[in-house]
């Protein structure tokens, strides 16, 4: 992983704060999800970044290949995405529901109708 | 999107080469780089892109909500009963190597018969959560 | 039957009593044919425990272990078996006694009452014969916990917020200070059985043992200690006969039986001798003595006066106890029974007045000893063997304990003690008085006579006991002797 | 077969759940469900017998060996965890018939029973596996179902209440896939044990701590510590009786569980409490969050709020016992994990009699419970005296532990606060059972609950009793469990 330096880890930090932010600041539910999305996805980043070897190939068996990069942290991910994506539907369906029985996704609206949501 | 001409010839002529990817990938899984996961979803795509260019009815005309329901319980299904299986056979919960007389055999046996269901599986999902969004805009 | 098998009985009858009460909820005279037998059968067994013990039969049972080294075990002493028979034998006169006073007031839900009570009797019956102080504990939860229905009986809001008090400080202290306590003692000691001698000695540090002794003084605050003595008069909204035989006998007197058990049995009187400032019990005791008489002085409702001066007569008990002198310890296990006669007669004669006339008030009784003769007769012995006049129960214990605090030059004990019985007799000989001599002043609401059979008779026999307390009180005190081994 | 009793377990909800979507009516989802939660309680219990006869059980998924491939590992620790969730399970699904009809509404039954194996899969999955990143795999399947089991309550405040769950619970996953992620790269490993052996050497490593702080902060956020606890009172509030049962007895208790293995398994005593302040953190957190949610909980109007926040006061018990670091402590927290499963479940399915009859569960619902429906009202105030914490109830044995913890170490203050805390929980308690017992009924002409939904309740409740008094099981256990667990808990 020397060949990225640490920007990588710089750019997830970076996105994993946006996210965040995003996930804290917006009222608005789907925007939410979205910042959620890329909190998550700045975390599969780091995990593919663990995975990277300078100079090596993919993981699949090769004349003249010494140096693999590892595979199993994009296995993992693989895995993590396939939650996230399971994570969103149910958020999405969630947000479709909350639409339709309270008329509005904002987060300020839905405390004004009950204040103890 | 009925109306947008150049889409629907585009689409018409590539859908049947994404569905072929999607079983390439698929069938592929226990050489190289593919797999259920991968494949379900690109299997799930040309589905996306002819709802989205036909309609929804069309769409479910092909796919029915009930199928798919169905396809994607025996995906899971499939997957625990090859676990099942070699464990019948005499080895731990999804041990390929008891699968067939040959461990090698058996792997790929083993490999290829869970990454179908957890092809059927995705897939399907995939299809029926794209369904269950697009039929609930529909009907508010 | 062996005694051991009667031991376990002692604690099966009551609860058995209790399921066979609720099924014949429907026919009272069954019912109450139920609590009767039960109480009898009851008493029965616990004779046959008593005489397992002095035939020195080896007793003891042991259930199932809920902490390594802390089994829910059972055996007996001298001092338990004196408060089992004492809960047993009243709860007999008890329900005669209850049976006129429940159908002369038409109270409903007649049968969680005698349910609870029979349950109740358990709770009692537990807290006499544990081996360990935590199967005392629960035990004495199980008292608080089924009493609370009784005092709440009537349901109103003032019987609630009796209730309320009474469950919120007995639950409080017992959790809160109570149990602390006893693990404390269990993380000390390593076990918490009742051993002659005590289990504490080497295992604190001197300070710690102070503490943990004021722990247990107002975590057992069924012994009702000023500040935490509240709950006793709050739990004065039950109907009459809980109010005699639990918070005049069974309740209070399992708080101070725990204490005594304590005292003897957990610390140990010699360690406890060499406790630092294990005198300021003695001094909590004495003061709540005569606070409580004080506060008795202003009471204008008979009940809660017979309240404040069981709390009195209860730090009797504790004073005593913590005096540390043989004698006086002796004095404290046989006020249990004394005060337990009496009490219980002051109670039945407070219920009797308010079947037959519907009074609860002192200034109402004027001229009444005509027309309740056996009543308040009763009253008057009950009220003397309070003041600890001779011929009756509460000279022999307040002999003892006087002998007791000679016996330590403790000149505040004594001074405790005349003081009290200045002010016993200040606020019980009125009562007497106006009773017999002042004429009626008002003409009463309807007229009245001797309050029912079952309750008059029940109210005779606890009167005689405590006149018969003073002639033949030789078997009880041989046995309590036992406790300090052997008369000093 | 008993040497994949381990995967039985999981494999029993991973067939059912799909075989549940597909069929149909209210009654046989159901009925396959509640035979399958049969059938796993026993193999976890066989597994518990196993374990007490031959130690460490483990089994390697696929034949593969331990760093390549998972391993399941079942000690004293989990096979205890999984004897709890497979015995709810077991005592819920048959109350859910009944329950789960009457409030979701027969054409939803099948969805709700595919929900609930595959929270019962994930659950148990969290509890019998070795490998660190399968822990995150199986946390999201539990939670995935979570959100759709609260979602599907009646009261539309059920939704919001679950998309919060929802935002919460992702963020806690996605803390602790980043910290297992750092470990990773630290280690190379992701098997629980061979984390435990490795890290040791590189403990001091700023990465390794960052790892730590990220996934006790994410575990904290799933158990509902305080402050964390924001999502949880809604969320047990509208979801669907049965769900809140479930939910509360097991869900937070195996986030409990997979903090206390990484706290004593993974990092080790020593790092967890040595070098790193976790004592000093947590302890005054879970005082702080018991005492604050019992003294919120006295105020709640609906009931079934009540206990969630009395749910999040005793995860404050638990966390203290497992935050004193020593086997004493632990011993209390797991046997608080294990018995205050059996209250909660016992009181939120009184909540749901409750509710069946009177349609709803605030304290209004609750008045003169004791002559309409005395059998609901009675188990009511014997789970609640168990929440107190009342000799021969679970409840006590656990607080004593808990104050035998706290006295070994002579924290006197922790003392106070725990006995402060039980004395919160008797006004809450109280409060309820004075209405039950002398408030005049709503409705008088109401009636017992069916009996379908009494006997699951009162068996729980008779649990709660029976290992109130005979403690040798669960004492035994957790003790033996706890001294695995200091002793680093890793039996090669």
């Amino acid at each position: 992983m020397s060949g990225l330096g640490v920007w990588n880890y710089v750019i997830i930090i970076f996105l994993m704060m946006i996210g965040l932010y995003m996930v804290m600041s917006s009222s608005n539910l789907v925007k939410k999800l979205i910042g959620l999305n890329v909190f998550q996805t700045s975390v599969f980043f780091l995990y593919i970044s663990f995975g990277y070897i300078e100079g090596a190939t993919g993981p699949v068996m090769q004349e003249g290949a010494s140096l693999y990069s590892n595979p199993l942290p994009h296995v993992l991910i693989l895995t993590a995405i396939v939650v996230g994506v399971a994570t969103t539907a149910v958020g999405l369906a969630l947000s479709v529901r909350i639409k339709e029985s309270f008329g509005t996704i904002e987060e300020d609206e839905l405390h004004t109708m009950d204040s103890s949501l | 999107m009925s109306d947008h001409l150049i889409l629907r010839i585009v689409g018409k002529f590539l859908i049947p080469y994404i569905l072929l990817f999607g079983l390439y990938v698929q069938f592929h899984g226990d050489f190289g780089p593919g797999g259920g996961f991968q494949a379900g979803v690109i299997f799930a795509s040309a589905f996306v892109i002819h709802t989205l260019l036909f309609g929804l009815e069309s769409a479910e005309r092909i796919a029915p909500q009930w199928i798919l329901k169905i396809v994607a319980a025996s995906g899971v299904l499939i997957y625990a009963l090859v676990g099942v299986a070699a464990m019948l056979m005499g080895g731990n919960y999804l041990d390929y190597d008891f699968l067939a007389a040959d461990p090698i055999a058996g792997q790929h046996i083993g490999i290829i018969l869970v990454e179908f269901g957890v092809g059927l599986t995705v897939a399907s999902v995939m299809m029926l959560l794209f369904f269950t969004f697009a039929g609930r805009g529909e009907a508010s | 039957m062996t005694a051991n098998t009667a031991l376990l009985l002692t604690l099966v009858v009551p609860l058995l009593g209790a399921v066979l009460i609720a099924l014949a909820g429907r026919w009272p005279n069954l019912r109450e044919t139920v609590t009767m037998v039960t109480a009898l059968t009851l008493f029965g067994l616990v004779i046959r425990v008593l005489m397992g013990l002095n035939a020195g039969e080896e007793i003891g049972v042991e259930l199932v272990t809920l902490f390594s080294g802390v089994p829910i075990a059972f055996n007996t002493e001298p001092l338990s078996i004196l408060f089992a028979m004492i809960a047993s034998g009243l709860w007999i006169v008890t329900s005669i006694y209850a049976i006129g006073y429940m159908r002369g007031t038409n109270e409903k839900q007649q049968t969680r009452f005698y349910v609870c009570f029979a349950i109740a009797l358990f709770g009692a019956m537990g807290v006499a014969f544990s081996a360990n102080l935590l199967t005392l504990f629960i035990f004495y939860e199980v008292l608080t916990i089924s009493t609370y229905p009784l005092v709440t009986h009537k349901g109103d809001d003032k019987a609630k917020a009796g209730g309320r008090t009474y469950l919120g400080i007995l639950m409080t202290t017992s959790i809160v200070f109570l149990l602390p306590a006893i693990i404390w003692t269990y993380a000390a000691a390593g076990t918490l059985d009742f051993v002659p001698g005590g289990i504490l000695e080497g295992h604190l540090a001197a300070g710690s043992a102070t503490l943990l002794l004021m722990l247990f003084l107002f975590g057992v605050a069924k012994a009702a200690v000023m500040p935490v003595h509240r709950w006793l008069p709050a739990a004065m909204v039950a109907p009459t006969p809980v109010s005699a035989l639990l918070h005049a006998v069974a309740v209070v007197k399992a708080g101070v039986f725990t204490l005594i058990k304590v005292v003897i049995y957990i610390f140990g009187t010699d360690y406890l001798a060499e406790v630092p400032y294990e005198q300021f019990a003695v001094y909590i005791a004495g003061f709540t003595v005569v606070a409580a008489s004080c506060i008795a002085l202003r009471q204008t409702n008979i009940k809660r006066l017979l309240a404040y001066s069981t709390i009195g007569q209860l730090s009797y008990i504790i004073m005593a106890t913590m005096a540390l002198a043989p004698f006086s310890e002796i004095g404290a296990a046989i006020h249990i029974a004394a005060h337990a006669f009496g009490k219980i007669t002051l109670f039945f004669t407070a219920g009797a007045i308010y079947v037959a006339s519907k009074k609860t008030e002192i200034t109402q009784l004027n001229g009444i000893g005509w027309r309740m003769p056996y009543t308040m007769t009763a009253f008057a012995i009950g009220a003397l063997s309070m003041i600890g006049v001779p011929p009756t129960a509460g000279f022999v214990s307040k002999w003892f304990i006087i002998a007791g605090a000679f016996q330590l030059d403790n000149y505040f004990v004594l001074v405790v003690l005349i003081l009290s019985t200045a002010l016993n007799a200040a606020y019980f000989l009125p009562i007497i008085f106006n009773a017999f001599f002042k004429p009626e002043d008002v003409t009463p609401v309807k007229d009245h006579a001797e309050a029912p059979t079952n309750m008059v008779i029940a109210l005779s026999v606890t009167a005689t006991l405590t006149l018969l307390f003073f002639f033949f009180n030789g078997p009880v005190l041989d046995l309590e002797t036992q406790i300090v081994g052997g008369m000093p | 077969m008993l040497a994949h009793l381990p995967v039985l377990v999981i494999l029993a909800p991973l067939l059912g759940a799909p075989v549940a979507s597909l069929l149909r009516g209210p009654n046989w989802p159901w009925l396959l469900a509640t035979l399958l939660s049969w059938f796993a309680l026993l193999c976890s219990v066989l597994l518990l017998i196993q374990v007490n006869a031959q130690g460490t059980f483990i089994y390697t998924m696929g034949g593969w060996e331990a760093p390549w491939g998972i391993e399941y590992r079942i000690d004293f620790a989990n096979a205890l965890l999984l004897v709890l969730i497979t015995g709810l399970a077991s005592v819920v699904l048959p109350y859910a018939r009944l329950s789960v009809e009457h409030e979701i509404g027969a054409d939803r039954c099948p969805l709700f029973y595919t929900a609930l194996l595959l929270l019962i899969l994930g659950l148990c999955g969290i509890t019998v596996t070795g490998d660190a990143f399968n822990v995150f795999v199986f946390l999201e399947v539990s939670s995935l179902a979570t959100y759709t089991l609260i979602a599907m309550g009646r009261d539309r405040r059920a939704l919001t209440a679950s998309f919060s769950y929802l935002i919460m619970g992702t963020i806690g996953a996605t803390f602790y896939l980043i910290g297992v992620g750092f470990l990773y790269v630290m280690t190379g490993t992701l098997n629980m044990a061979d984390l435990a052996e490795r890290l040791p050497a590189i403990s001091d490593s700023s990465t390794v701590r960052t790892a730590f702080a990220f996934i006790v902060t994410g575990i904290c956020l799933k158990l509902a510590l305080f402050p964390l606890h924001l999502w949880l009172p809604n969320a047990y509030t509208y979801s669907p009786s049965a769900v809140t049962a479930f939910l509360g007895a097991t869900a937070t208790k195996v986030a409990v569980y997979v903090l206390i293995r990484f706290v004593f398994t993974i990092f080790g005593v020593e790092f967890s409490f040595g070098a790193e302040p976790l004592a000093e953190i947590l302890v005054p957190l879970a005082i702080i969050g018991l005492l604050s949610a019992s003294t919120v909980s006295i105020m709640q109007p609906n009931i079934k709020r009540m206990l969630a926040y009395s749910s999040v006061a005793q995860i404050g018990y638990i966390v203290l016992g497992l935050a004193m670091g020593t086997a004493m402590g632990l011993t209390a927290s797991l046997l608080h994990v294990f018995n205050h499963g059996l209250m909660k479940g016992a009181l939120f399915m009184v909540m749901g009699a409750v509710a069946y009859r009177m349609g709803g569960t605030s304290i209004d619902d609750m008045r003169g419970l004791a002559k309409t429906m005395p059998l609901t009202f009675w188990a009511f105030v014997l789970g609640g005296l168990s929440l107190i914490g009342v000799p021969l109830t679970v409840g006590f044995v656990s607080k004593w532990h808990l104050i035998l913890a706290a006295l070994e170490l002579g924290w006197w203050p922790v003392v106070v606060a725990i006995l402060a805390g039980s004395m919160l929980a008797v006004v809450y308690v109280g409060r309820v059972v004075e209405a039950g017992f002398f408030g005049e009924p709503k409705d008088a002409t109401k009636r017992e609950a069916p009996w379908g939904l009494l006997v699951p309740l009162w068996v729980l409740v008779i649990a709660n009793i029976w290992f109130g008094i005979d403690t040798r099981l669960t004492v035994d256990i957790a003790e033996a469990a706890a001294a695995q667990l200091m002793a680093g808990g890793v039996v090669r």
